[in-house]
C-alpha cells in the first residue's frame, strides 16, 4: 500500500519535472530539494524494506570476528562525528553486539572528540542495556578521546601507556586486567576503525595496521570508502561501507544471531528510503540530460 | 577431488585413533588413577636478542615438551620466567608470560621503566620454560644469559630506505641540473594555464577573485602546495590590478596566507594597494565556514573562484554555488572523493598529485620542478618494474615476482 | 514594513509551536524527577527547533539559520577546546608533569626522570598562542615548524611504505587466474561473476589500469602517440573512479537525511 | 634569523621521525616528539578559541551588520566552555569521563551540536540532488563514463538493481547490475584509486622531502 503511493506520488512529480524540463522551463532548486525531501520521508514513514545478504567485503570482517578464538582482544575506534553517525553508527553497534556476544575482549577509543561522546551514547544504549553481565575494565573498557591524529596512532602502536596513562574515566591501565598483557596496538588480534573523514580508516592502516603488522578491518562513511577499496584484502581484511555496508552486517548478525532480531536495527531499515532517493536522483540526472540534449540540438539547428 | 578423498581418509583414520584411544581411556583403572604426572620439561630453551627492537627484548625459543600433544597430553600452557642470577631463589623469578600448548616461542619484551616487568638493556638475564598441566608443572628447562641490546637499524624498513635513498639522490641530481639552466621540460596542464587567463578576465569585469585554501591546517601537504599557488596568484592579480578575496577557514592558515600575499604585492611592486582584510579568518568549523563563503560568492559574484587544497563534504556546495553565481571555476585537491565534484561542476579540475605540480609549474623555479622530475622518474621506475616483471613471470611461469616487497628476503 | 510584520508573525507561531512542543514532551518525559522531564522537554524541542532552523535555509537565508549557524559556531570551538583541555592537557601533560596536579585531576601520576622535557611543547604552544599578539606573532612560526615538520616526517615514511610501497606490490597480481590452458579457458569461458573468465578480465583491468592510470600522472613527456593512447585509457579509469566515487557519496548524504528525517518523525512527532 | 631557526626546527623535528622509524634504539625519541606534537595540537584549539572571541567581541564591540549573531556564537562558546571544564553535572565529578551520560557537556553534545551538525550534512542529500539535475551533464566522453559508474554503482547498491535485472541467466551474471557494481568497485575503480594514490602518495613524499631540506619555506609566509 505504502509502495503504491510512494510510487504514484514520485512517479508523477517526476514526470512533472520531466514535462517542464523538456518544455524548457527553469525549475526552482526549491522544488527539486523539496520532491527529494517528500520522497524521503514517504518511504520512512511507510517503512519501506529490502533484504541483504553480505558481500564479500562484509562477510570477510564478519567471519574474522566469528572465527576469533573467545577472549582475542579488539579495538573499535570511534573516529566519526555525528554528521556520519546516521552511516556509520549502526556498523558501530553491530560490531559491539558481535564482539561482545563471541566473549571477546573490547578496548574503545576515539581520534575525533564527538566520537568519544557518541561512544557514551553508544555504551548506555547497546552495550549496557543488552549485555548486563559484561565488566569494565575486563570485558570492555574506554580509552577515551587523544588529540593529534595520525601522531596519536604513531606513538600506541609501539607504546600505549605513553599515549594513554590512563583511560577516559582516570583509571590508571594498569589497574585494569584487561591490560594485563597489552603493550601497545601490536598486541592486538584485530582492530577496527569507524569513521569517514580525517583521520580515519585510510589513517589507521598507514599508521597502525601496517606498521604494527596487525589485523586490520574497517567501517566508513559512503564518502571515503571508494578510496579504501585499494587496501582490500591485504591491508584491510575486510570493509563496510556506509549504510549499504552496515545493513549486509546486521543481516548477517541476524541470520546467526537471531536472538538480535527485535534490536534496532537502523541500518536495515535505511536501505528502503535510500533505495527511493537513489531513483529520484538518477531519474533526475536523465531528465537533467533529456533537456540538455534538446537544448543543445536546438542550439545547432538555429 | 583426489584432496578430498585424501582428507576424508586422514580425518576417518584420526577418528578411528580417538575411538580407540577413548576405548583404552575408560578402562577401569585409568578411572582411579592417581594424580596427573607432571609433564615432561620442555627442551633446549634458546635465548637470542630480538631482532630489531629498541634493546628490551630477548627471544626465547624452545622445543616442545614431549607430553605437548604427544606423550600423555597433558601439557595446557608454558610459563616463562626471567631472573638476574641462574641461582635466584624461586621467588625472584618472575613470571613474564604465558603461552599456549604448541607454542615454540615467545618474544619478552618491556619498555617502560615503571612497569614491574621491565626487561633492563645490556645486563645478564636468566630465563626459564616451565611446561603447565592441570595443576602440575613440570621441572623448568634453564638457559642464559643472555643480554638485550638495543639494534642500530631495522632490516624489516629494507624497502623504504632504498625508496627513500633513490628519491633523495634523484631529486638533488634535477635539482642540480635545473639549477645549471638544462631546460626541464614539463606537459602543459589546462588548469593552471586557466589560471592567467583567470585573472585577466576579473580584471575586464572588474569583479574580484575568490581564492579558497580549503579547510585544512597549515601542516596539510595540499594546504602547503595550496600556499606557493597562492603566492603566484597574488603576484598577478597586484600587478593587474584586480582585488582578491582569501576566506580562511583556519587562524594559523589565515596568518600565513596573509604575509604570502602581501609578499605577492611587494614583488609586483605595489605594496600600498595591499588591504590586510582581504585576507581573514571566518571560523574553523567546515559548514559555517562554507556557509559564509557561499554568502560571499552570492554578494560578491567573484569572476573567479579559485578552490585549491584540502576540501571535504564543502566542495559541492562551493562549486554548485559558484556555479549559480556564473564564476569561472578553477578546483583541486588531493581528496580523491571530492574530485568527481569538482570534475562535475567547475571548468577545470587539477587531479591529485596535479595539484603539488602546480606549484612547480606556476613558479618555475628549478627547485621545484626538480622535485616533481624526481617524481616523474619514480613514477617510469615503477611501470618499467611492472612491465619487467610481468614478462619475467611470462617467461619464467613462477609465482617468486608476486611477493618482491612483502617477504623479508634480504 | 510589511516584511517586518511578516516576520513578527512567524517568530510568533515559530514560539507558539515550540512551546507546545516543549510541553507536550515535558509531560511525556518518563524519568522521576518533573525537572529532569521538563529539562529533557525543552532540549528535543530545542534540537527540532535547531535541526528545523537549518533546513529552512534550503529556502532562503533568513534570521533562523543565522542564530543556529552562529550557535553552531561557538558550541563546536567550545566543544574542541574543552577536549583538547581534558584529554590532552591533563591526559597527557598533567601526569608527567606534576604529582599535587595529578592528584587535583585524579589521574595517575608518572614518576619519570626526564619529566623536565614535557615542557618542550608547553612553551612551543605557549609560542604558538603568540599568533593572538600582532607584535611578537611571527615567533609562532616556531611552533608551526615543529607541527609541520611531525607531519612531513611522519608522512614520508608511512606514505612510502603504505601508499606506494605496498600499492605497487598489490598490483602484481597473477593475470591468468587458475590458469590450466588455452583449451580449458575456452570451453568454459562464460560471464558469470564469479567466473574464470571474469576474475582474469578484473585482474588484467587492475593490471594496465594502474600503468595507464600513472602514464595519465606523468609530466615529464606529451600525450602523445603510444603514451597518448595509454593515457587516455588512463583518464578513463580515473573517470570511472570518480564515477564510483559520485554513487557512493550520493548514498551517504542520502543516508544523513533519512537519519535527520527520522529523527524529526520518530523522535519528536512519535509517529514511527 | 626570522626564517633560518624555524626550518632549523621542522628540519630537526622531521628528520628525527624518518630516522627513528630505522632506527629501533632511537624509537622512543620519535614517540615522544610525536607526544609533543600532540600537545602543541591542543594549542591549535585554544588559539581557535582565542581567535573566535577576538572576531566576535571585535563585531559586537563595533556594532557591525549582524553583531547580535556573533554575541550567540560568543554565549554558545562560553556555556559550552564553562560546562566542560568544570564538568558541570557530571556523575563522577572532576574525575568521570567527559563526555559521560548525564552531565551538561554531553547534554549540550547530544540536543545542541549533535544535530546542528548532522542536519548540516543532511542539506547535503539535497545540493547532491539539485547538482544532479543542474550539473551533472554527459558533456564529453568523460563526463558520460563517469555517468555511467555513477548510475551502476547508485542502482547496484540497492534493492532496485536486484529486481531490475535478476532475469539474466547465471552464465551472464556479472551484467547484473549488483554484481556489475561489485565489479566496478573491485577492479576499475581500484586501479584508479590506487594510480591516484601511487601518484599522491609520491607527491607527498617529495613534498615532505622539500620540506625537510628547507626547498619549500611558503609556510614562513612570502617566498623570500
Amino acid at each position: 500500500m505504502g509502495l503504491i503511493i510512494s510510487i504514484i506520488v514520485i512517479g508523477g512529480g517526476l514526470l512533472w519535472i520531466l514535462y517542464l524540463s523538456i518544455k524548457g522551463r527553469d525549475v526552482d532548486r526549491r522544488i527539486v530539494y523539496l520532491f527529494v525531501g517528500t520522497t524521503v520521508a514517504l518511504a520512512i514513514i511507510f517503512r519501506l524494506e529490502f533484504g541483504e545478504v553480505a558481500t564479500p567485503i562484509v562477510k570477510s570482517v564478519f567471519d574474522k570476528i566469528e572465527n576469533l578464538p573467545a577472549g582475542s582482544k579488539i579495538v573499535l575506534s570511534y573516529d566519526f562525528d555525528p554528521a556520519m553517525a546516521p552511516e556509520v553508527n549502526p556498523m558501530a553497534n553491530a560490531f559491539i553486539r558481535h564482539i561482545l556476544e563471541k566473549k571477546h575482549r573490547l578496548y574503545f577509543m576515539s581520534l575525533w572528540a564527538t566520537g568519544q561522546s557518541l561512544l557514551s551514547v553508544s555504551l548506555d544504549s547497546v552495550l549496557k542495556p543488552e549485555f548486563p553481565d559484561a565488566k569494565y575494565g575486563v570485558d570492555y573498557c574506554n580509552l577515551g578521546f587523544k588529540a593529534g591524529n595520525e601522531g596519536v596512532l604513531n606513538v600506541v602502536i609501539t607504546n600505549l601507556r605513553k599515549m594513554f596513562p590512563s583511560d577516559a574515566n582516570g583509571n590508571s591501565l594498569d589497574s585494569l586486567p584487561m591490560f594485563k598483557d597489552v603493550e601497545s596496538l601490536k598486541d592486538m588480534d584485530l582492530l577496527i576503525s569507524i569513521g569517514g573523514g580525517k583521520p580515519g580508516v585510510k589513517e589507521w592502516v598507514l599508521f597502525a595496521g601496517d606498521p604494527g603488522k596487525v589485523a586490520m578491518a574497517g567501517g566508513s562513511a559512503a564518502v571515503s570508502t571508494p578510496l579504501l577499496y585499494p587496501y582490500w584484502p591485504k591491508q584491510l581484511i575486510g570493509l563496510l561501507g556506509g549504510t549499504k555496508g552496515a545493513a549486509e552486517y546486521e543481516a548477517e548478525l541476524i541470520k546467526r544471531y537471531p536472538r538480535f532480531k527485535d534490536k534496532s536495527m537502523p541500518a536495515l531499515r535505511m536501505m528502503g528510503p535510500q533505495t527511493m532517493a537513489h531513483v529520484v536522483i538518477i531519474a533526475f540526472i536523465v531528465i537533467g540530460n533529456i533537456a540538455y540534449f534538446r537544448s543543445r540540438k536546438k542550439g545547432e539547428q538555429s | 577431488m583426489k584432496h578430498i578423498k585424501l582428507i576424508l581418509f586422514i580425518c576417518l583414520s584420526l577418528c578411528l585413533t580417538q575411538a580407540i584411544v577413548a576405548q583404552t581411556a575408560t578402562d577401569p583403572p585409568a578411572e582411579t588413577a592417581p594424580a596427573v604426572q607432571p609433564p615432561a620439561p620442555p627442551g633446549n630453551v634458546i635465548l637470542k636478542d630480538l631482532p630489531n627492537d629498541e634493546g628490551h627484548g630477548i627471544l626465547v625459543r624452545w622445543d616442545l615438551s614431549p607430553d605437548d600433544g604427544a606423550g600423555r597430553n597433558t601439557v595446557i600452557s608454558y610459563d616463562i620466567y626471567r631472573a638476574l642470577s641462574p641461582s635466584a631463589p624461586d621467588s625472584l623469578w618472575m613470571n613474564v608470560g604465558t603461552v599456549v600448548l604448541g607454542t615454540k616461542r615467545y618474544s619478552d619484551k618491556s619498555v617502560e621503566k615503571d612497569a614491574p616487568d621491565f626487561l633492563p638493556k645490556k645486563t645478564d638475564l636468566y630465563y626459564r620454560v616451565v611446561a603447565v598441566g592441570a595443576g602440575v608443572r613440570s621441572t623448568p628447562a634453564s638457559a642464559g644469559p643472555v643480554q638485550a641490546y638495543d639494534n642500530w637499524f631495522n632490516s624489516m624498513k629494507m624497502p623504504e630506505l632504498i625508496f627513500c635513498i633513490v628519491f633523495l639522490i634523484l631529486t638533488v641530481r634535477f635539482i642540480n641540473m635545473a639549477k645549471r639552466g638544462i631546460d626541464l621540460y614539463v606537459r602543459p596542464l589546462a588548469g593552471i594555464e586557466a589560471i592567467d587567463e583567470a585573472i585577466g578576465r576579473a580584471t575586464e569585469m572588474g569583479k574580484p577573485i575568490l581564492y579558497v585554501l580549503g579547510i585544512g591546517t597549515a601542516g596539510d601537504i595540499a594546504t602547503i602546495a595550496s600556499f606557493t599557488v597562492l603566492g603566484r596568484v597574488a603576484r598577478k592579480v597586484a600587478e593587474y590590478q584586480t582585488s582578491m578575496i582569501v576566506p580562511c577557514c583556519d587562524p594559523v592558515v589565515m596568518t600565513i596566507a596573509q604575509e604570502i600575499v602581501k609578499t605577492g604585492y611587494a614583488d609586483a611592486g605595489r605594496p600600498d594597494t595591499f588591504k590586510e582584510d582581504s585576507v581573514y579568518y571566518v571560523t574553523s568549523q567546515q559548514f559555517p565556514y562554507v556557509a559564509a563563503v557561499n554568502g560571499t560568492i552570492l554578494r560578491e559574484k567573484p569572476a573567479t573562484n579559485i578552490y585549491l587544497g584540502y576540501f571535504a563534504a564543502e566542495s559541492l556546495l562551493l562549486a554548485e554555488t559558484g556555479v549559480l553565481a556564473g564564476s569561472i571555476q578553477i578546483a583541486g585537491t588531493d581528496q580523491v572523493s571530492q574530485l568527481p565534484f569538482f570534475v562535475v561542476a567547475c571548468d577545470y579540475t587539477l587531479l591529485g598529485e596535479e595539484l603539488y605540480a602546480a606549484s612547480a609549474y606556476l613558479g618555475r623555479e628549478p627547485l621545484l620542478l626538480g622535485t616533481l622530475k624526481a617524481q616523474d622518474y619514480l613514477k617510469a621506475i615503477v611501470l618499467v618494474l611492472m612491465v619487467a616483471l610481468l614478462a619475467l613471470r611470462v617467461i619464467t611461469g613462477a609465482d617468486v615476482i608476486s611477493k618482491p616487497f612483502d617477504a623479508p628476503w634480504w | 514594513m510589511t516584511s517586518k510584520t511578516a516576520m513578527r508573525i512567524l517568530m510568533a507561531i515559530v514560539a507558539l509551536i515550540f512551546l507546545f512542543s516543549w510541553i507536550i514532551k515535558s509531560g511525556s518525559g518518563v524519568s522521576d524527577s518533573t525537572f529532569t522531564n521538563v529539562r529533557d522537554g525543552f532540549l528535543i524541542t530545542f534540537a527540532v527547533f535547531l535541526t528545523l532552523s537549518i533546513f529552512s535555509f534550503l529556502y532562503h537565508d533568513n534570521p533562523f539559520y543565522k542564530f543556529a549557524e552562529s550557535l553552531y559556531v561557538g558550541i563546536s570551538a567550545g566543544y574542541w577546546m574543552c577536549y583538547g583541555f581534558w584529554s590532552t592537557v591533563v591526559g597527557n601533560f598533567v601526569p608527567r608533569a606534576s604529582r599535587s596536579l595529578s592528584e587535583f585531576f585524579h589521574v595517575p601520576y608518572q614518576e619519570r626522570a626526564d619529566h623536565i622535557l614535557i615542557y618542550i611543547p608547553i612553551i612551543f604552544g605557549l609560542i604558538l598562542l603568540t599568533r593572538l599578539l600582532p607584535r611578537i606573532g611571527w615567533l609562532s612560526r616556531w611552533s608551526l615548524a615543529f607541527i609541520i615538520g611531525t607531519t612531513a616526517g611522519l608522512n614520508l615514511t608511512r606514505y612510502l611504505r603504505s601508499d606506494f610501497i605496498s600499492q605497487v606490490s598489490n598490483s602484481f597480481i597473477p593475470l591468468f587466474v587458475d590458469w590450466k590452458g588455452a583449451g580449458d579457458f575456452i570451453n568454459h569461458i562464460s560471464l558469470a561473476a564469479d567466473g574464470q573468465f571474469i576474475a582474469i578480465l578484473s585482474n588484467w583491468v587492475i593490471f594496465v589500469g594502474v600503468m595507464c592510470g600513472l602514464v595519465y600522472f606523468f609530466f615529464s613527456k606529451e600525450h602523445k602517440g603510444t603514451f597518448g593512447v595509454a593515457s587516455r585509457i588512463g583518464i578513463w579509469i580515473l573517470m570511472i573512479t570518480f564515477g564510483a566515487s559520485f554513487g557512493y557519496t550520493v548514498m551517504g548524504r542520502i543516508s544523513l537525511l533519512v537519519g535527520r528525517i527520522t529523527f524529526l518523525f520518530g523522535d519528536w512527532l512519535n509517529i514511527l | 634569523m626570522k626564517h633560518q631557526i624555524p626550518m632549523l626546527i621542522l628540519s630537526a623535528v622531521g628528520t628525527l621521525l624518518v630516522v627513528s622509524v630505522f632506527v629501533p634504539s632511537a624509537q622512543h625519541w620519535g614517540e615522544d616528539a610525536t607526544l609533543y606534537f600532540d600537545i602543541i595540537a591542543v594549542f591549535a584549539f585554544f588559539l581557535g578559541g582565542g581567535n573566535l572571541i577576538r572576531v566576535h567581541t571585535e563585531k559586537v564591540s563595533h556594532k557591525s551588520a549582524g553583531w547580535i549573531y556573533s554575541v550567540v556564537t560568543l554565549l554558545g562558546f562560553g556555556i559550552m566552555l564553562v560546562t566542560g571544564l568544570f564538568k558541570i553535572g557530571n556523575p563522577n565529578g572532576i574525575a568521570g569521563d567527559l563526555s559521560k551520560s548525564g552531565s551538561y557537556f554531553q547534554l549540550l553534545f547530544q540536543y545542541v551540536m549533535s544535530p546542528l551538525n548532522s542536519t548540516m550534512y543532511a542539506l547535503l542529500a539535497f545540493y547532491v540532488a539539485s547538482a544532479s539535475y543542474r550539473a551533472f551533464r554527459a558533456k564529453n566522453t568523460e563526463a558520460t563514463i563517469l555517468l555511467v559508474a555513477a548510475f551502476v554503482i547508485l542502482l547496484g547498491r540497492t534493492a532496485l538493481g536486484v529486481l531490475l535485472t535478476n532475469w539474466i541467466p547465471a552464465q551472464l551474471s556479472v551484467l547484473q547490475i549488483p554484481n556489475l557494481a561489485i565489479w566496478i568497485m573491485n577492479a576499475p575503480n581500484l586501479a584508479g584509486q590506487r594510480a591516484i594514490m601511487i601518484g599522491i602518495s609520491l607527491g607527498v613524499i617529495s613534498m615532505s622531502l622539500r620540506l625537510l631540506l628547507g626547498i619549500e619555506r611558503t609556510y614562513l609566509g612570502g617566498d623570500s
